[in-house]
């Protein structure tokens, strides 16, 4: 394990190396070449099998980080491969070359992050939503809740009391806490 | 036939270009949402020319309700309630895996009693789901009287699994930090009495419908699925093992007390659809052994469930985890991220049907004939919940 | 090709285009009218009772129940329920718990190429005030909203058992005449169709498909 | 193509002859398994309102809402849980959490309606046909979704405590804080039975979050006292507190002194920032013990000039003098103190009322009066031979004590008493040496006294005899001895009711000799300082005084607090009364500014 | 006093002297709040009173064999004597002392008798005093043995 690292490390530039438990490791890789870095451990390092590809929005920062994790069948390992992307200019090569189903993780990132991976088959098409005219929606800003209230509204007739707050009026209107 | 699993170059999946609707050469033709021969809630767009399928393109969605969303807004004990929903049919792999990477960040070592339980319903779980597979296959290729017996009999499956967990569908029984409750009493023996029936039930579908002519001649070479494909296309479970690969997480990376129970991973070597159909009875049937080992291994007193912090505002320490386990169709898979606050940062389900349902069953519909798509996509045992979540 | 009626009470159809404008009829639905003798009416109703025809559109997580219910163990054909390919053919239409909007299209475009009389039992808690998912982006909270319910069963899920009893109640109500939900979309259309269109906002169906 | 899979098939008319997996009849036949979770039942009268299932419920199903017939209990919020059909999963979580396990599930599961407003039901109070259904899901014996065990206080051990005055409780580490912290479910039920009505999950929630800063800010809201009441509190919240129904209930009384002890005092001025705009009027408060100090910070607060008159040469009253400082060491109760003080608080020591100064001079001199003198007398037993100079008041030796005086109490003690006082009384004579016996005329379990109190003397070597009642002081052989007559008591039920009543059986009597005896059964008022007058005008019963709204008295200026006006007769409750008093002089001087709370700052859990 | 009569209208007598005498300590005391209290204890010496007229009247029946709780506490207490600054916890002691008093003097009485109707009635007077014996008593313990 240390040694493929090591490789890693001599041809590329990762960065925040992460044992995360045996069988797995995480790093971090500047986004011009982890397109490459990916087709590197798939073609040489034996990690054959593309477990998914998700993102993570870190809004705070304002980045994207792509989610590669890959797997080894040989040697029982897995290798998550972390890109952060802008989320001013959330785009990122395509790696549907690489595998079959590459691609349909990219849409679904398209949709759900607006993340663009240019040359990817059916990048624009509909994947889970249709006629969505919103934010996509797993961007942190995007409140579900409001908008599930605004759109689709509830049934009324509920209504729900705080038992201190109950309690207080109740029982003890004219005391406690401050007039402050 | 080699057992290379290496990319080759020759292997194209650039997607295909689109047949000229205008020629008046093909027909277009859309099987579902509303339609009887297909899986779940989802459909499949297909070009015909005569009844041979030009292109496929599959279209999901139609059960996103957007979960991963929804547990970001959701505390980590509201979740677990949630995740069972993502596979309907087969809940609990949710339910342990979303337990496990929580356990695993926060650093939760679950009780030997709880591993045997969570062990036991996963192996039920697989039993009831395969029961209800073998009665999908079965009937789309039109035999009505397998389907019948399978899910009458996966009903007393999950009659076991409403004594154990109090439910029949969401059974919300692994929680983190264990499971909600011990064995009722009883339950063994009624469960064994239910195994012996179940055996003898799959000896009787053997006969019906893997030895049908019927059966045989639709399902002999439908979607041939070739272990160089595997690789590529993120091929996963049965429909790898048919094609004689030995990958089962349960064997390769045991959990639970996999490692402590006798079992060898099952692999074919006809990756077609009577193949992989043969391959899950054999699965099983070797599910049923399993379920019998953790009768007979389950602690019967001691805790079921680790000291937890109080749930109502349990936060979780930053970290990151994948956890997967082997259902039914393969590698099933939870991506966690938390950031030390009282949700959860972000979680990824990755589920075997994404890219059977759509990267491998856009390829293998190509060239089939109309008649027998629903066979095939059953064939590649997808549920679409888990694909669009 | 259906003649266009060309009388002010016709729908707008807006969401087609020109070519497929002529494809589809433009005309309202229209109310279901009892028979005139009541004796007959009540023949007609026992028949629809006991040949409840369920269109096999597993829209949500109530689907994996529906197959019990089919088969061996709950053995719903006794009572006259069989499970339909088309909406052509069927009379009852369950909905299977959530529905996202995405199905919802398809919902009520199967709905309304029922046909009459017809009827729709909602399952689970989802569609009666948005259960689990009430604050998903992609379901819709409230069902009556859209499509007219007959029956409601709590529950998540609803067991076959209850199917069941849903079943023998739905018969019940048949027979009693009672069943009038597909007259309140009739009567209702416009508040439906606003109330669909505020929600499915790719609208490119006939605004009423028969 | 062979033979064999083509009659194969035909094996399916074997199953003509096996038993058909069809239920006759599936709605009648087919109840749920025994733990199922079918529809909701809570027992109503178990329930007491927490609201845990309201907030544990991810869909949002159950609404907390008023139940008239089940309210006014003590610890009761008077709301029962009302279940929303239309999202409720039967995930169960919601039986899980229920602090009272008063909430548990049916199996049964048939609901059919064609009204979709129809699915809402508020358990155990709505006629449901379930609710006596015996079966379903009930949470599993150890299965708990919050830890259900305290965290364990470390206490010096019984021989150590004995040797000095040193604080027996040592206080939490930040680590057992936090994990104390987090075992309050944040019901706020502990809020209504504090007489104080501190904000006790909020502060337990800034331990959570490390902030105690925000803590202090929102304990000194309700309560200047938080490092004396972090010690010695009676602590009503915890009696009430859910989590102890099952377990044990959350060491609110810990968690506070928490707090306070990780705040230095000189950043107290920083954190607070109480900011004084003078109004002009001058108050008068009489007595410098909790009540009336908690009066002077708040009246303080809006800016009256506060003079406090005390008889005694230090400020704390009965907390000064009557609880010992291996429970309240003198640091503590000062680092409250000194912050009040610091606010500009005029405290004139020394000074009586009725002797220096006259009350009526103050009736004339200030806007208004606060009135807590407190109870300072102690009671008598009303027995032969009582006033023998080896007979010793209980408040005299802890005050003799707290003031570096030796009470000389000899070797051999027998202590009087069954209240705190005279526990402390005991404590105190251990610490100093003595070999102590306490007689009390009931059962242990019938002691006022705090059980902790109880429990730790009888750890430190204190003997309790209990229903023991005496009978007679008598002169012993030596004047530095005394001895008492005691009988025994059996315990009678009084047929009219009540608690069972301690009868002396005269066939078994003893006599004992002590180097003293401690007498702690009580104190009373001295409110010989208000003239015949105005002791008719203050309406005064039973010795204490009877406040109207905002503790204010018969006479409009005068406001009234603390032991002497009120039943309980504990800190909370006097720093309460200070506190509303001063609510009150604030309404009286500044009538057109003058709002009542009406609303707290509890947000919903999101 | 040899019939019925004359020992009803003793005792009649005895509790209006009880009456008039906390009625008039009443008018002397100074402490705050220690008036209303001796009044209240003279309404009840006069409830005592009118209990009585109704046993004479026949309205209603004295119950000497039923037992009346003795809590003993009158009995080891020292004499207070009732002073115009008098506290509640004295106030009740010259209550119940008082009424241990008259107990003591009808069962004395009833004692010297023998088996008659008068000595029946002069046992049930006994009986109701020690029943306002306990009235008070109780009052002590519950009030002013609170603490103890």
């Amino acid at each position: 394990m240390n040694e493929l690292l090591e490789r890693l490390q001599r041809h590329f530039d990762v960065n925040n190396i992460n044992v995360l438990k045996p069988g797995m490791t995480t790093l971090k890789i500047g986004k011009d070449s982890a397109e490459i870095l990916i087709r590197e451990l798939r073609d040489r390092e034996g990690y054959t099998h593309l477990n998914f590809i998700t993102c993570i929005d870190y809004i705070e920062d304002g980045i994207f980080t792509l989610v590669y994790m890959l797997h080894n069948y040989d040697s029982k390992h897995t290798l998550g491969v972390h890109v952060d992307i802008d989320r001013e200019h959330e785009e990122m090569t395509s790696i549907h070359t690489l595998w079959a189903q590459a691609w349909t993780y990219q849409r679904e990132l398209r949709e759900m992050y607006g993340i663009n991976f240019p040359g990817s088959p059916r990048l624009d098409e509909d994947f889970c939503l249709e006629g969505w005219d919103q934010i996509p929606p797993m961007r942190r800003e995007f409140d579900t809740r409001v908008f599930s209230e605004e759109r689709f509204g509830h049934r009324e007739g509920r209504h729900s009391e705080v038992p201190r707050v109950h309690m207080k009026m109740e029982l003890y209107p004219k005391r406690g806490g401050d007039e402050e | 036939m080699t057992l290379s699993t290496g990319h080759s170059a020759a292997l194209d999946f650039a997607q295909p270009e689109p047949p000229d609707l205008s020629s008046g050469k093909y027909v277009k033709l859309w099987q579902g949402p509303q339609h009887p021969g297909i899986t779940g809630n989802m459909s499949l767009e297909l070009v015909l020319d005569g009844d041979t399928i030009v292109s496929c393109k599959t279209h999901v969605g139609y059960l996103h309700r957007g979960f991963e969303k929804l547990m970001e807004r959701r505390s980590f004990i509201q979740n677990f309630t949630v995740v069972c929903r993502i596979a309907v049919p087969e809940p609990t792999f949710n339910e342990y895996l979303y337990s496990h990477a929580v356990e695993e960040i926060s650093g939760i070592e679950v009780p030997e009693r709880a591993i045997w339980l969570r062990t036991m319903n996963l192996e039920l779980m697989r039993l009831a789901s395969f029961l209800m597979w073998i009665g999908g296959q079965s009937g789309a290729f039109g035999q009505y009287t397998v389907p019948n017996w399978t899910l009458a009999y996966r009903d007393y499956v999950l009659d076991l699994f409403e004594e154990m967990t109090g439910a029949r569908i969401y059974h919300m029984y692994i929680v983190p930090g264990g499971v909600r409750a011990g064995l009722p009493d009883g339950f063994e023996e009624r469960a064994r009495e239910i195994m012996k029936g179940a055996e003898k039930l799959l000896d009787q579908i053997e006969r019906v419908m893997f030895n049908n002519v019927v059966f045989k001649a639709r399902s002999k070479g439908l979607g041939i699925i070739t272990p160089d494909m595997v690789d590529p296309y993120g091929i996963v479970g049965p429909n790898a093992r048919a094609c004689g690969l030995a990958r089962d997480i349960r064997k390769d990376e045991p959990y639970l007390a996999y490692d402590r129970l006798d079992f060898e991973t099952i692999s074919g070597n006809e990756a077609d659809a009577y193949g992989r159909a043969y391959l899950r009875l054999q699965e099983t049937r070797q599910s049923i052994n399993l379920i019998r080992q953790c009768l007979d291994h389950a602690p019967t007193d001691g805790p079921f469930q680790a000291d937890m912090p109080n749930v109502l505002h349990w936060k979780v320490p930053a970290g990151e985890t994948y956890v997967k386990a082997e259902c039914t169709r393969g590698e099933y898979g939870y991506y966690m991220v938390t950031d030390g606050s009282e949700f959860v940062r972000r979680v990824h389900v990755r589920g075997p049907s994404y890219t059977h349902a759509i990267a491998v069953m856009e390829r293998l519909a190509v060239g089939t004939n109309i008649a027998d798509i629903a066979g095939l996509m059953v064939s590649l045992h997808t549920y679409p919940p888990e694909i669009e979540r | 090709m259906i003649k266009t009626l060309g009388t002010e009470d016709t729908l707008e159809n807006a969401g087609l285009t020109d070519e497929e404008q002529q494809l589809f009829s433009n005309a309202r639905p229209r109310a279901y009218e009892p028979y005139p003798i009541k004796a007959v009416e009540d023949f007609a109703n026992w028949a629809r009772a006991n040949s409840l025809w369920i269109l096999a559109f597993g829209t949500g997580c109530g689907a994996i129940e529906l197959r019990p219910l089919m088969t061996a163990r709950f053995d719903a054909n006794r009572f006259g329920v069989a499970g339909r390919p088309t909406p052509r053919q069927s009379s009852v239409f369950i909905i299977g718990g959530y529905a996202s909007v995405k199905t919802l299209k398809r919902i009520i475009r199967s709905y309304e190429q029922m046909q009459g009389p017809k009827f729709v039992i909602a399952l689970g808690i989802c569609p009666i005030n948005g259960g689990m998912y009430f604050d998903s982006y992609n379901t819709v909270n409230r069902f009556d909203q859209y499509i007219p319910v007959d029956l409601y069963i709590t529950g998540c899920m609803p067991r076959p058992e209850v199917l069941v009893a849903g079943i023998m109640e739905l018969q019940n109500k048949i027979k009693a005449g009672r069943c009038d939900g597909a007259n309140r979309y009739v009567e209702n259309f416009d508040w439906y169709k606003a109330n669909q269109k505020k929600v499915i906002k790719n609208w490119d169906m006939p605004d009423y498909n028969w | 193509m062979n033979l064999r899979d083509l009659l194969s098939p035909f094996f399916v008319w074997q199953r003509a002859f096996e038993k058909p997996y069809t239920s006759i009849r599936p709605t009648i036949d087919r109840p749920g398994a025994p733990a199922y979770r079918g529809f909701h039942i809570n027992v109503s009268e178990e329930c007491v309102g927490c609201g845990s299932c309201h907030s544990i419920c991810q869909n949002h199903a159950i609404d907390m809402v008023p139940a008239a017939e089940f309210e006014g209990r003590t610890g009761d919020s008077g709301l029962r849980p009302r279940f929303d059909y239309g999202r409720c999963c039967w995930c169960g979580l919601c039986v899980d959490i229920c602090t009272a396990a008063s909430l548990r599930m049916s199996n049964e599961y048939a609901w059919i309606s064609e009204d979709p407003d129809e699915f809402h039901f508020t358990a155990g109070v709505d006629d449901k046909p379930w609710q006596n259904n015996e079966h379903g899901y009930r949470r599993a014996e150890g299965y708990h979704l919050y830890p259900p065990k305290r965290i364990e206080m470390d206490m010096l051990s019984p021989d150590e405590s004995v040797q000095s005055f040193e604080e027996v409780a040592r206080g939490y580490s930040e680590a057992q804080a936090k994990l104390e912290a987090d075992r309050c479910v944040e019901c706020g039920i502990c809020v209504a039975t504090c007489p104080a009505h501190m904000d006790v999950p909020d502060y337990i929630h800034s331990i959570r979050d490390g902030d105690y800063e925000k803590g202090l800010q929102l304990m000194y809201r309700t309560n200047p006292f938080p490092a004396t009441c972090g010690r010695i509190c009676t602590r009503r919240c915890e009696s009430v507190c859910p989590v102890g129904i099952l377990g044990e209930p959350v060491a609110i009384r810990w968690l506070k002194r928490f707090i306070v002890d990780q705040v230095d005092a000189k950043d107290y001025p920083r954190i607070l920032n109480d900011q004084i705009i003078e109004s002009g009027h001058r108050v008068a408060i009489i007595g410098a013990g909790p009540g009336g100090l908690s009066a002077a910070y708040y009246l303080r607060k809006k800016g009256h000039a506060v003079t406090v008159f005390e008889a005694g040469e230090t400020a704390g009253g009965m907390l000064r003098y009557g609880v010992p400082s291996y429970r309240l060491p003198d640091a503590d109760l000062d680092k409250d103190i000194a912050y009040i003080v610091s606010l500009g608080v005029d405290i004139r020591y020394n000074t009586r009322i009725g002797k220096d100064i006259d009350f009526e001079q103050l009736l004339q001199d200030y806007a208004a009066v606060f009135l807590s003198t407190g109870l300072s007398v102690p009671s008598n037993m009303r027995i032969q031979g009582e006033d023998h100079a080896r007979v010793l008041s209980g408040l005299q030796v802890l005050a003799d004590v707290a003031s570096g005086r030796d009470p000389g109490i000899g070797s051999r003690v027998a202590v009087i008493g069954g209240g705190n006082v005279a526990m402390d009384a005991a404590r105190v004579s251990r610490r100093l040496g003595a070999e102590v016996t306490i007689l009390y005329r009931r059962r242990i379990a019938d002691m006022p006294a705090d059980e902790e109190e109880i429990h730790e003397s009888q750890e430190e070597g204190c003997n309790i005899v209990p229903q023991a009642i005496p009978v007679e002081i008598i002169a012993a052989d030596k004047p530095q001895q005394v001895s008492i007559k005691w009988g025994e008591a059996e315990m009678v039920q009084d047929p009219t009711g009540g608690r069972p009543r301690p009868v002396l059986q005269e066939d078994r009597m003893h006599t004992d000799t002590y180097d003293c005896i401690i007498s702690a059964i009580g104190q009373g008022s001295d409110l010989d300082f208000l003239s015949k007058e105005n002791q008719q005008q203050l309406a005064i019963e039973w010795g204490k005084f009877t406040p109207g709204e905002y503790q204010q008295s018969a006479l409009q200026k005068v406001f009234v607090g603390g032991d002497v006006a009120n039943r309980t007769a504990d800190a909370i409750s006097a720093i309460e009364d200070g506190h509303h008093a001063a609510r009150g002089i604030e309404r009286l001087l500044n009538p057109d500014g003058f709002t009542a709370t009406q609303t707290d700052n509890t947000g919903e859990p999101a | 006093m040899n019939t019925v009569d004359e020992i009803l209208d003793y005792a009649i007598d005895q509790e209006q002297q009880a009456a008039d005498f906390y009625e008039d300590l009443a008018g002397r005391v100074e402490k705050g709040g220690m008036k209303e209290i001796l009044m209240e204890f003279s309404a009840e010496e006069q409830r005592h009173k009118q209990r009585l007229l109704a046993v004479k009247s026949g309205e209603h029946e004295l119950t000497p064999e039923q037992e009346v709780l003795d809590l003993k506490i009158s009995d080891y207490l020292i004499d207070v004597d009732a002073t115009d600054d008098i506290s509640y916890q004295d106030a009740l002691i010259v209550a119940m002392k008082r009424e241990r008093a008259a107990y003591k003097l009808y069962s004395d009485m009833a004692e010297k008798l023998p088996e008659s109707h008068l000595r029946k009635v002069i046992l049930g007077l006994a009986k109701e005093e020690a029943r306002h014996k306990l009235f008070f008593e109780s009052e002590y313990d519950e009030r002013v043995l609170r603490d103890n």
